[in-house]
């Protein structure tokens, strides 16, 4: 059923795909990318991890099952809001934090809204995973 | 036929029946005490009116009008309704539901005091509304017998939709007026009269007054109501509900009576339902239902009264209310009496009673010689005040004479086969043990008769306390009423005596007759009430014809007519706007562009050309890569990105199902798919217009403007796509991530069914519990 | 170019409901697919098309310096396309699990929720 | 080690990706490598790729001219009017030892135009090439024996 | 160069775009054709892996003509996902002899056009 | 000079790969069995992409760009065999029939070396 | 400000999240699900005290202006469904503990219960047509897997025909919302109202009217675009039914009503025609709908789609009383039929069948449960002095206000006809005996379970018929809540920041 060079090659291509997926998500801010397609990506990693070499196998790599990463990606988005609550802004308001900023550089940025994104891409991998993982196993 | 009643052996009385029956009959006494105090304040004054603002918004208030209309009705059902509790504190004891029987009767003369004391259309409604409640529940209270239920329903729907049919004509009498305060509406007669709705008002009035007082030809479902417990009998349908219709006609003839149209069509309705009712009366052996008939008849006799200007005709009809209340009540009583004594109501298998029960034979006596007209019995005056009333009437005297002496004689006929017939002759085998019923059933019956009996003797008593007020109220000017027994020997006497001889001639030949109208009637096609079946019948047959025509279960046909009527609708939308300027910019397109959209193009027709669904999968993967590259084309990376992802995603998932799926289905046949090609090619058209529409109106976008210029500085972020996605309207993000999610677990409880508590099954129940 | 595309919207649009007219619930599922691309393309063509200048800032400009594609339709037109994701997957799943329990993926004998007049119901 | 330079390998290819190649991209990208292969199964591979560098420099380069070449020829077969083509599945037996050799062959012999794998059988160490240029079998299985699979062999052994 | 093609000013380099353009078209026609034509569901989907990869192509084409290097990242994610659908396929063609193996076999498994 | 030498090398490279991929597609079009049809379109396809790749990192001439040109030939040359692969084996083992020069056959039975069994079922963690 | 009306719907969120998580421990599922629908009823409380007192309130979601950040706005008539959203949950929520069973709570019930409540309070927060189609898609894909939960066979079939009605109006609905853009260049409620005054293009204002009322008309279920509900309604466990008639449908109706009256330009004779002749036909074909079926639930279901014509038609005569009678009858509708359906479930359990014919003899054995089902049945015919009567008045008063008699003929009629089928279920559920005397009295069910059972239906109908008795509190909101709707300026004025000229 399971052929060998599907395996093989899937060895690798995983690992790109997820890394490629990160990268998306890391840039998606400022080019094209962002937490949905970076989930999307990864999601298609785990899938192909699924047909080349078994359900189980998928999610044994995935550790939580999906839905509970979906659950926890979109709490994460929520939680996003928290510092903009606790500072008094209404919900989803993004608050930004610039490291190490300098002149015309502002330095490396730490941000609600990344995280937001974050929980997105998150909660987008889950849910889809969760999506082929019934379809599949059923 | 009460099945429910208990005679001997009746158990002990609870709490919750006394504490109900104490209130159902102090209430009713109250209310007849206080209204007692109210005649003099009434005759001397103006109607008394009070009452709470309800719901200012409408117009609505909770107020009452005591006028010497109301008060003789509200004294009616206070007095009357406090002998009919009495008599059904002893009819139903022990009755298992009486609790919720003097509930629904307590209702009941709510609802009806109420009605009669509203001094506002909409109240007046509510309570004519909640009277039509407390029958519903009253006349189904044997609801285990499925004729119970039938009649109760029919009751219901009929007098219902009179009542909606009222409704509409109140609320449009509000709206001319400009309130619905009778205070206000019964000095708007002019105003009224000369208004284009005044005729549609009329015929709306009336509809509600005729279902109610079972005028024809909705007369039907009273007999049918006598499915109820006879005290319900006595009450509702003698005295007081019946009448609401009574009142109603009564009340609103200051501001809509007096015109051509009202008198002529209560004078025919009215004269019709009297004589006819009066011939199938004849037709009657049950007791109850014989009586019912009459209560029709005398329904008719009023509404006929009522179509009048003379003062002397609406003295005769609100005579004859207080007259008809007294010894109908009384008579139902004692059918009730018989019924609960003897199992039977059945007029051929009843004789010889009158030594067994002296009591009520007296009693019934007493009420059917009123009913019949004897002197010195309230009745008497009550049908000389009718004949001279008839007399009176302009328009068509000889035709109202006419049916008022029919009516009467037959009348006549009925109370001496009523009042007497199961009195007289030989007692059956079967009533060899039959006892006098005891004092708790009899007092209210004797007390209604002996009412009769002292009216008629001394007549001046309600004359100018009760009578006479009313019919000022009625005509809406100053009018005293003189009741006497004795009038001298007059047109009206004449036709008394005639009246007398036809009844004892027709009492002598009610089984001949009978069998006479039996015989017409099997030969006539059919009768309201099976009319009526016949008419929900039909009514339940078009529904289904409808319904199996809309809701027929096929999903494609379903489809299909939302998809047609979207087309339509939006052709009907673009001829209504006058259709618009096709500007069409058929800009040159390079070729990737055409090479894109002929992917898309090339995808779609692919996917219908082909008849397998595999087929058509592949190219639609096709065509979501064409998607994918307009996106790309027109400056959305993102887009085009995620389009190919998603619908890559998407077929790895279906490929994933196909082994689980059919590979081959039925194929609709060519003609079919032609309509369904037409169908949808109209809905790519006008889809397409409405787009082409939109792109006529030139875009001015604010918003574009503003994203572009605060992505960087505000929301420090070059990709203005992402930065509306995750920051701007990070909330649409959210609740979409949401969806997924939604749509993962979804699909998950569709397919796992292995899915299991953590804890065992059983452990889970008991925790549950 | 925009009438270009309302025309491969209208098709796709008649291709879809064509398709969703079939009783069979998977080309009714393909036809679903081809109306929610045509939606998405609807949004985008309503948002007005530019050639090939993405929504995107360069490095060390505060604001685009030629005028780019409308991104507030790319925003959301990407909200659909997972949304729509979400809904055709589990009609997908739904349609998966119709065959499994009542064995036809043919709309015209699914009637088990409103039976026929003449099976015995009213 | 072997996972080690996988991981320097992932961290390349971020730097790549990312078009940065400071020192803290590429720290985040040994850790972003080194997330990713914790969540693929890397872990099962068993072989080192750069002990032979040159030969894999030169596998690459056979390759690449295989590549063109068959390219050339499986264009001309498909504009070609009428042709002299005979396809054919030829059985390979290899004998490598180790199983990824044996898909790395089998990967270049499908990415060369004109030649497929159809089929695998790793027990027997036996490809079902798909040929379309060749008629004779043998020839067929030496040419692969002294091409592909010599330069594989001298590349990772 | 970059500048020359943004501002058109290379006529070969306009031309050589055009010109791939139209080929790629005629490409993609050519695979919507054995998407269309089949026969079998194994031909479709390696039509369908084709114009994945056309589709990069495309996008390749497209930074070239644009000058803008963002189409690359579609392409690469493009290329590293489509064959996903490649790949489900054929192990949905394989479950499926392995399923009902005898009757589909015979029809060469999968070859929908004769099904209807 | 230089310039004009990049245009042409660039514009080569871009007809050249169209080129391929026309060929590719035609292949597809033209080839009487499905294994003809891969043998001949996956690969031109792909060296299609590859040509156009490299012109697009001929053209910008950026570290980042040409790795992400290069990164995209690799993921290429890495998911296209796999995928003819795995359609080649589908059809073989359902005995697609294979051209040998005068008509469609069938090829040889295949003889998978491992019984083919479905795929485990994976039980999921969260359903024990 | 901005928290409290994001509250509505991040709090179902958040607690659908947790219950979905803790979906396997289903007392813990359950737990969580109540606390967080008395915690949404709390909130909507608050809300509506709010509004009461100031009006219209609105909040920029993440702080970024109107029209440019998603508005959420709650003026009288959001405020009003907030607070019918969280009172259904709370009833439903409590009746569900007892009604639904382990399994589907195992599959996550009590998290798809949550997010359809999202769902609906963010379709009446949002001030944004976009959003208000992401809330859509949040509330329908969470009532598909409501609808399916349980995988029985008819379900499958009720739920295909449901979906697939329903996402064809969701199709219609985003193409009319990216075309509303593509016309004004804006999402913003408040802005499209100021820009559709602007428009100058009759053909496209006209037809993306005809694409929004189908779109909506689906989901309302208007004639003749209701086929999905009597196909699935009484397929899934009774409280779906009940929270689905309560909410769902009403959420479409509550969609044109904003539309036709914020977004659309006041003298759009046209929509306004469309959706009276739907309004008639819809209240006729429902009710007449109701009268061929002879189960429980199919019955209440027909009724649903007869009584959502009453609602558009108060849109549709665009009259200050006809609109305050569409917000009491939704009031009144919503408390009314949601009850009728716990009522239907509670019968079921007592007499074992939805089929009339199976069942009876309730009236004895459960008194309770027949006064409840009596006065809600009433009040759902339009019976006085119960609240559907008020409702009712002032809708055919409206009517008749403007010489519209045959509209008020047919309001009329189908009230007579919501008789006939309420008197039906009476005479056979209650009043016939039980064919197999099978009836079981409520007091033979444990305590907890009657507490469940009855406790929501008997709050729900002391609401009916405290707002039978004395609407005059109501009404009067009802008319502020319209007139706010025919004048949109302070709506607008609110949401937007003062425009320059
Ligand atoms: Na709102
Ligand atoms: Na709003």
């Amino acid at each position: 059923m399971i052929s060998l060079i599907l395996q093989g090659a899937t060895r690798l291509l995983v690992a790109l795909i997820l890394l490629f997926s990160v990268y998306m998500l890391m840039r998606g801010h400022n080019l094209p990318g962002g937490g949905f397609i970076a989930g999307l990506i990864a999601s298609a990693a785990f899938v192909l991890y699924a047909l080349a070499w078994s359900l189980r196998e998928a999610r044994e790599a995935l550790r939580v099952s999906p839905v509970k990463l979906a659950a926890i990606g979109a709490l994460i988005s929520l939680a996003s809001a928290v510092p903009g609550m606790l500072k008094g802004f209404p919900p989803f308001t993004g608050l930004w934090l610039f490291i190490g900023g300098g002149a015309g550089d502002k330095g490396i940025p730490i941000s609600t809204v990344l995280l937001f994104d974050v929980g997105i891409y998150l909660a987008v991998l889950g849910a889809v995973l969760a999506l082929f993982f019934t379809i599949e196993e059923d | 036929m009460d099945t429910e009643v208990h005679s001997g052996d009746q158990p002990p009385t609870g709490w919750g029946e006394r504490i109900w029956s104490l209130v159902l009959l102090a209430f009713p006494l109250g209310v007849t005490l206080w209204l007692l105090s109210m005649i003099g304040p009434v005759r001397e004054h103006a109607p008394i009116v009070f009452g709470i603002s309800w719901i200012p918004s409408l117009g609505v208030e909770l107020n009452f009008l005591i006028d010497g209309l109301s008060l003789l009705f509200g004294l009616l059902i206070s007095g009357v309704g406090f002998f009919v509790a009495l008599y059904a504190k002893f009819y139903l004891r022990g009755h298992p539901l009486i609790q919720r029987f003097f509930f629904y009767l307590l209702l009941f003369m709510l609802g009806m005091l109420g009605l009669v004391l509203a001094g506002n259309l909409i109240t007046l409604f509510v309570f004519w509304e909640i009277t039509t409640i407390a029958s519903y529940l009253l006349i189904g209270f044997n609801h285990e017998k499925a004729s119970a239920r039938r009649s109760a329903l029919q009751a219901l729907l009929i007098t219902a939709m009179g009542g909606l049919a009222l409704l509409a004509g109140l609320l449009l009498l509000g709206m001319i007026v400009g309130s619905y305060n009778f205070t206000e509406v019964l000095v708007a007669k002019q105003q009224v009269q000369a208004h284009p709705l005044y005729l549609p008002i009329v015929i709306l009035v009336l509809i509600g007054a005729f279902t109610k007082s079972a005028q024809l030809p909705f007369h039907f479902w009273l007999p049918n109501a006598m499915a109820a417990p006879t005290p319900v009998s006595a009450y509702l349908h003698s005295a007081t509900m019946v009448k609401a219709g009574i009142y109603l006609l009564a009340r609103m003839c200051p501001v809509l009576g007096g015109s051509d149209v009202w008198l002529l069509t209560l004078n025919i309705v009215g004269a019709l339902t009297a004589v006819i009712a009066a011939i199938l009366a004849m037709r009657q052996t049950d007791l109850k239902l014989a009586l019912a008939y009459t209560t029709v008849v005398a329904l008719g006799i009023l509404v006929m009264f009522l179509g009048s200007e003379a003062s002397v005709a609406i003295a005769a009809a609100i005579t004859f209310i207080l007259v008809h209340s007294f010894y109908k009540a009384a008579l139902f009583m004692v059918v009730g009496i018989i019924d609960h004594q003897t199992g039977t109501r059945e007029l051929t298998s009843l004789g010889g009673l009158g030594k067994r029960m002296p009591i009520t034979f007296g009693i019934a006596a007493a009420a059917g010689f009123s009913m019949a007209g004897f002197p010195p019995f309230l009745g008497f005056i009550g049908k000389e005040l009718k004949y001279e009333g008839a007399l009176a009437i302009a328009e068509e005297p000889t035709f109202v004479a006419w049916a008022a002496v029919f009516a009467n004689a037959l009348m006549v006929a009925i109370a001496a086969t009523v009042a007497l017939r199961p009195f007289w002759g030989r007692l059956p085998e079967k009533l060899q043990s039959v006892r006098e019923a005891p004092p708790g059933l009899w007092i209210s019956p004797l007390v209604m008769a002996l009412l009769g009996l002292t009216f008629g003797l001394a007549p001046s008593l309600v004359a100018t306390t009760l009578v006479g007020p009313a019919v000022t109220a009625t005509m809406g000017q100053e009018e005293t009423v003189v009741l006497k027994l004795w009038h001298g020997i007059n047109l009206p006497l004449v036709m008394s005596i005639t009246t007398f001889a036809l009844g004892v001639l027709a009492f002598y030949l009610q089984p001949n007759i009978r069998a006479l109208l039996n015989r017409i009637a099997n030969w006539l096609p059919r009768n309201s009430d099976t009319q009526w079946d016949r008419g929900l019948n039909a009514f339940k047959w078009a529904a289904g014809v409808h319904t199996r025509h809309i809701q027929h279960g096929i999903l494609k046909q379903y489809l299909a007519a939302v998809f047609a009527v979207t087309s339509v609708l939006l052709l009907w939308g673009l001829m209504r706007s006058g259709g618009f300027d096709m500007d069409v910019d058929w800009e040159r397109l390079t070729v990737k562009e055409w090479a894109a959209m002929a992917l898309v193009f090339a995808g779609s027709l692919v996917a219908i050309g082909c008849r397998a669904p595999l087929t058509a999968i592949c190219s639609l993967g096709g065509m979501g890569v064409g998607i994918a590259l307009i996106f790309l084309f027109f400056g959305a990376p993102d887009v085009a990105i995620t389009q190919l992802l998603v619908e890559t995603l998407f077929l790895v998932l279906v490929a994933m199902t196909l082994h689980r799926l059919p590979h081959s289905t039925e194929v609709s046949g060519r003609r079919v798919r032609f309509v369904d090609a037409l169908l949808a090619v109209s809905v790519g058209t006008t889809v397409c217009l409405t787009l082409l529409a939109v792109l006529q109106q030139p875009l001015i976008s604010p918003t574009k403007e503003y994203f572009e210029l605060a992505s960087v500085p505000e929301a420090f972020g070059r990709n203005i796509v992402n930065v509306i996605l995750v920051d701007f309207r990070a909330l649409d993000t959210f609740g979409e991530v949401v969806v997924v999610l939604v749509a993962a677990v979804g699909a998950a409880a569709l397919l796992r069914r292995k899915l299991k508590p953590r804890v065992p099954i059983a452990a889970a129940k008991e925790e549950r519990a | 170019m925009e009438s270009a595309l309302v025309l491969v919207i209208g098709v796709m649009v008649a291709a879809g409901v064509y398709l969703m007219l079939a009783a069979n619930l998977l080309c009714y599922l393909f036809g679903l697919i081809l109306l929610s691309n045509a939606a998405n393309l609807v949004i985008f063509v309503a948002g007005r098309l530019t050639r090939a200048v993405p929504p995107l800032i360069p490095k060390g400009q505060e604001a685009p310096v030629v005028p780019v594609a409308n991104a507030l339709p790319q925003a959301m037109i990407l909200t659909a396309i997972v949304i729509g994701f979400g809904l055709l997957a589990f009609t997908l799943a739904l349609v998966v699990a119709c065959y499994r329990e009542l064995d036809t993926i043919d709309s015209d004998h699914m009637r088990l929720a409103e039976p026929p007049p003449d099976s015995g119901e009213h | 080690m072997q996972l080690f330079l996988m991981n320097i390998l992932l961290a390349i290819s971020w730097c790549a990706l990312t078009s940065d190649a400071t020192l803290d991209n590429v720290v985040i990208g040994m850790v972003v490598g080194f997330l990713a292969m914790a969540l693929s199964p890397v872990r099962k591979f068993n072989n080192s790729y750069f002990r032979r560098l040159p030969k894999v420099l030169i596998l690459i380069g056979y390759f690449l001219k295989e590549l063109v070449l068959s390219g050339l020829r499986a264009t001309w077969e498909v504009l070609a009017p009428a042709s002299n083509r005979l396809p054919c599945v030829v059985e390979v037996s290899t004998d490598f030892s180790d199983q990824n050799q044996l898909l790395l062959l089998s990967q270049l012999i499908s990415l060369t135009p004109g030649t497929l794998v159809v089929d695998i059988d790793d027990e027997k160490k036996l490809l079902y090439v798909h040929s379309m240029f060749t008629s004779d079998a043998e020839q067929f299985r030496k040419e692969l024996r002294e091409g592909l699979e010599r330069r594989i062999r001298e590349a990772l052994d | 160069m970059l500048q020359a093609i943004l501002d058109g000013s290379s006529a070969i380099l306009a031309l050589a775009i055009t010109l791939a353009s139209w080929l790629l078209l005629l490409a993609l026609g050519l695979c919507f054709y054995r998407i269309a034509r089949g026969p079998t569901l194994a031909d479709r989907v390696v039509a369908l892996d084709v114009l994945n990869i056309l589709a990069v192509a495309y996008c390749a084409l497209l930074a070239i003509s644009s000058g803008r290097d963002v189409y690359l990242d579609a392409a690469i994610a493009l290329a590293l996902v489509a064959f996903l659908v490649t790949v489900a396929f054929g192990r949905f063609v394989e479950r499926n002899i392995e399923d009902d193996a005898p009757e589909v076999a015979e029809n060469g498994g999968i070859d929908d056009s004769e099904h209807s | 000079m230089i310039q004009s030498i990049l245009e042409w090398a660039l514009a080569l490279l871009i007809i050249s790969g169209s080129f391929f991929g026309f060929t590719a597609a035609l292949g597809l079009v033209r080839m009487r069995d499905i294994y003809l049809r891969m043998s001949t379109s996956g690969k031109g396809a792909t060296l299609c992409c590859g040509l156009l790749l490299l012109g697009v990192a001929l053209l910008f001439q950026d570290t980042g760009v040409t790795a992400r040109a290069v990164a995209a030939i690799l993921f290429l040359l890495l998911t296209v065999p796999v995928g003819a692969h795995m359609i080649a084996r589908a059809a073989f083992r359902t005995g697609t029939p294979m051209w040998d020069g005068e008509s469609l056959k069938p090829p040889k039975p295949p003889k998978p070396s491992r019984p083919l069994k479905p795929a485990e079922p994976g039980l999921p963690k969260d359903i024990e | 400000m901005g928290w409290l009306l994001a509250l509505p719907f991040l709090l179902p969120i958040a607690t659908g999240l947790l219950a979905m998580a803790a979906r396997r421990r289903p007392r813990q599922a359950r737990a969580i699900s109540l606390a967080g629908c008395i915690g949404l009823f709390v909130v909507v409380v608050i809300i509506f005290v709010r509004v009461l007192d100031q009006g219209t309130i609105a909040a920029q979601m993440g702080n970024w202006p109107a029209p440019f950040g998603i508005s959420l706005v709650v003026d009288r008539l959001s405020a009003i469904m907030l607070l019918l959203a969280g009172l259904v949950g709370l009833a439903v929520a409590i009746f569900a503990q007892a009604d639904v069973d382990l399994r589907r709570e195992v599959l996550g019930f009590q998290g798809f219960y949550q997010l359809l409540l999202a769902g609906v309070c963010g379709s009446f927060v949002t001030g944004d047509l976009f959003n208000l189609y992401v809330w859509f898609e949040v509330m329908l894909i969470a009532s598909f897997a409501l609808l399916i939960l349980g995988g029985e066979r008819a379900q499958l079939d009720g739920g295909i025909k449901y979906v697939a009605l329903n996402l064809v109006s969701t199709l219609f609905m985003l193409m009319a919302i990216g075309m509303v853009y593509g016309l004004t260049g804006t999402l913003n409620m408040a802005a499209l109202h100021v820009a559709f005054a602007e428009v100058d293009q009759p053909a496209a204002l006209h037809m993306l009217a005809v694409l929004l009322i189908v779109a909506f008309g689906i989901k309302a279920a208007l004639f003749p675009l209701y086929f999905w509900l009597p196909a699935s309604y009484h397929v899934p466990p009774v409280a779906v039914t009940a929270v689905f008639a309560g909410l769902l449908t009403k959420v479409g109706v509550y969609a044109l009503i904003r539309t036709f009256t914020l977004i659309f330009p006041a003298d759009f004779r046209f929509a306004h025609d469309l959706l009276l002749i739907a309004a008639l036909l819809t209240m006729l074909s429902g009710v007449i709908g109701a009268a061929s079926q002879f189960e429980f639930r199919k019955i209440l279901a027909f009724h649903i789609i007869s009584q959502i014509g009453f609602l558009v038609l108060g849109l549709a005569l665009f009259s200050p009383l006809a609109l305050a009678g569409s917000i009491f009858y939704m009031v009144h509708n919503i408390v009314a039929k949601t009850n009728l359906l716990l009522i239907s479930g509670t019968a079921r359990r007592m007499a074992g069948s939805f089929k009339l014919a199976e069942i009876g003899g309730l009236y004895r054995a459960s008194p309770v449960l027949a006064a409840v089902f009596f006065i809600a049945a009433f009040s759902l015919a339009g019976f006085p002095p119960l609240s559907g009567f008020w409702a009712k008045l002032m809708l055919v008063s409206a009517s008749l206000e403007q010489a519209a008699y045959w509209v008020a003929a047919v309001a009329l009629i189908t009230g007579a006809l919501t008789l006939f089928s309420m008197s039906k279920i009476w005479s056979e559920a209650f009043w016939k005996p039980h064919p197999q005397d099978g009836v079981r009295a409520l007091a033979s069910l444990s305590a907890t379970e009657r507490v469940q059972r009855m406790l929501p239906a008997i709050l729900l109908v002391a609401i009916s018929l405290g707002l039978g008795l004395f609407p005059q509190p109501l009404i009067h909101f009802c008319e502020v809540a319209a007139k706010e709707l025919l004048d949109p300026a302070a709506y607008v004025a609110t949401v937007l920041p003062a425009r320059d000229g």
